[in-house]
């Protein structure tokens, strides 16, 4: 499993190169990215920042893959999370997992995407027209997260 | 007993400072929000009951009940919005 | 929509630079890709041939895209289909949804392969030590496009 | 009338034939595979009630009621495997 957090931009070619490199039993890769947009709230947003709590998130992100393995056994899993400034456009986030078979590859990646949103410590800083602003958290990102049933952690 | 203290974003920007150390007698994290409260002002405010935020001890999410060691690392920040 | 049927590999970073060029309402990009695996139903594979119906795989896969468009209204997909001969660990299909937000693009981008798998006219014929043999339609990639309530189209 | 059918992987192979041009006194799909399957052999057999496959009129999936009209282009092949 390869869990990093980075202010560079992720190659998705050479991740996944190196997620199955030498893997024939590899059926399936299902992977997300997640971007910059520049529209949120309906206000255009010019720029964002990415603070993360170091020591923690890579420990947070690591609890929730190996939740997602215990639940769905796949071959292994990349997560790549940028952190620092952000133009629209720029892509934040990479999930890939890699299995057999598609079921357990679609089902993880969406796992792990849902449990970072909720749970992994990272802030977004948007520059709007309007000013500075802290984006909030989405009460749909607490619902989807839900979904999966987590072991309640939260306050 | 010390504990070290962390805030992140919205609430590091209202509290103006990202960490300090703090002497503390001991007890859970609600007896350590009960005495940040006590600071009144932004403290006060943001740390307010229904107040949304999240508390890591030791790197870890922890609930209000979660006891807190000599020379434990606390964290306070607001919900996560990352991804 | 980009639908491409091929002998060529696909180049996945190319692939998503064209979905999302110029698109800065893009918040999300879900993707799937499915390769050829050494082994299948306990027997060593040493290649594959994949054959197909030119002329209706096209408008399969355009039907089952406008159906999952319709669902989930995301921005834009793009589906690449490999033909001919391949081998364990080359890359079979890839499916990309670029949406606003993340629910969208994953429910698209699985249903997509679900129907993909039971209504887009592709057969398999593997090379085994025992021989050739065609591969056979899984049940379970019925029970998976069945999840989704498809309209009965099939037979 | 005039059909032109069409048969894939494993049918392909079992009937010797890709394609043929076939006279049809008209009727549905059904009465299509009743004629196919008077011819006996790996055809009987092939497309005996209960055996697995598809059939696609004009490009789209069919079933056993619908019509077939003149010049219709009838495909036969198994359930599908790509992905």
């Amino acid at each position: 499993m390869k869990i990093a957090v980075q202010r560079e931009c992720f190659d998705v070619n050479a991740e996944i190169g190196t997620l199955c490199a030498g893997r024939l039993d590899v059926g399936a890769v299902a992977s997300f990215i997640g971007y910059a947009r520049g529209v949120n709230d309906g206000s255009d947003v010019s720029a964002m920042t990415l603070e993360h709590y170091p020591g923690m998130t890579e420990k947070a992100i690591a609890a929730l893959a190996d939740e997602a393995a215990a639940r769905w056994p796949f071959i292994d899993a990349t997560i790549v999370h940028r952190i620092g400034r952000l133009l629209p456009g720029d892509p934040i986030v990479l999930v890939l997992v890699a299995s057999r078979h598609r079921g357990e590859a679609f089902a993880a990646c969406e796992y792990i995407m849902d449990a970072l949103k909720t749970r992994a410590p990272f802030w977004k800083k948007e520059e709007t027209p309007e000013g500075e602003r802290w984006v909030e958290a989405r009460a749909s990102d607490e619902a989807a997260a839900a979904r999966w049933q987590l072991p309640r952690q939260k306050m | 007993m010390t504990l070290r203290l962390l805030y992140f974003a919205r609430l590091r920007e209202r509290f103006g400072m990202g960490e300090e150390t703090l002497a503390f007698a001991g007890g859970s994290v609600a007896s350590l929000l009960d005495l940040l409260r006590a600071r009144g002002g932004v403290w006060a405010e943001e740390l307010a009951p229904g107040r949304s935020f999240r508390v890591a001890v030791n790197q870890h999410l922890a609930t209000f009940d979660t006891p807190l060691a000599d020379a434990a690392e606390v964290a306070i920040f607001p919900p996560v919005t990352g991804g």
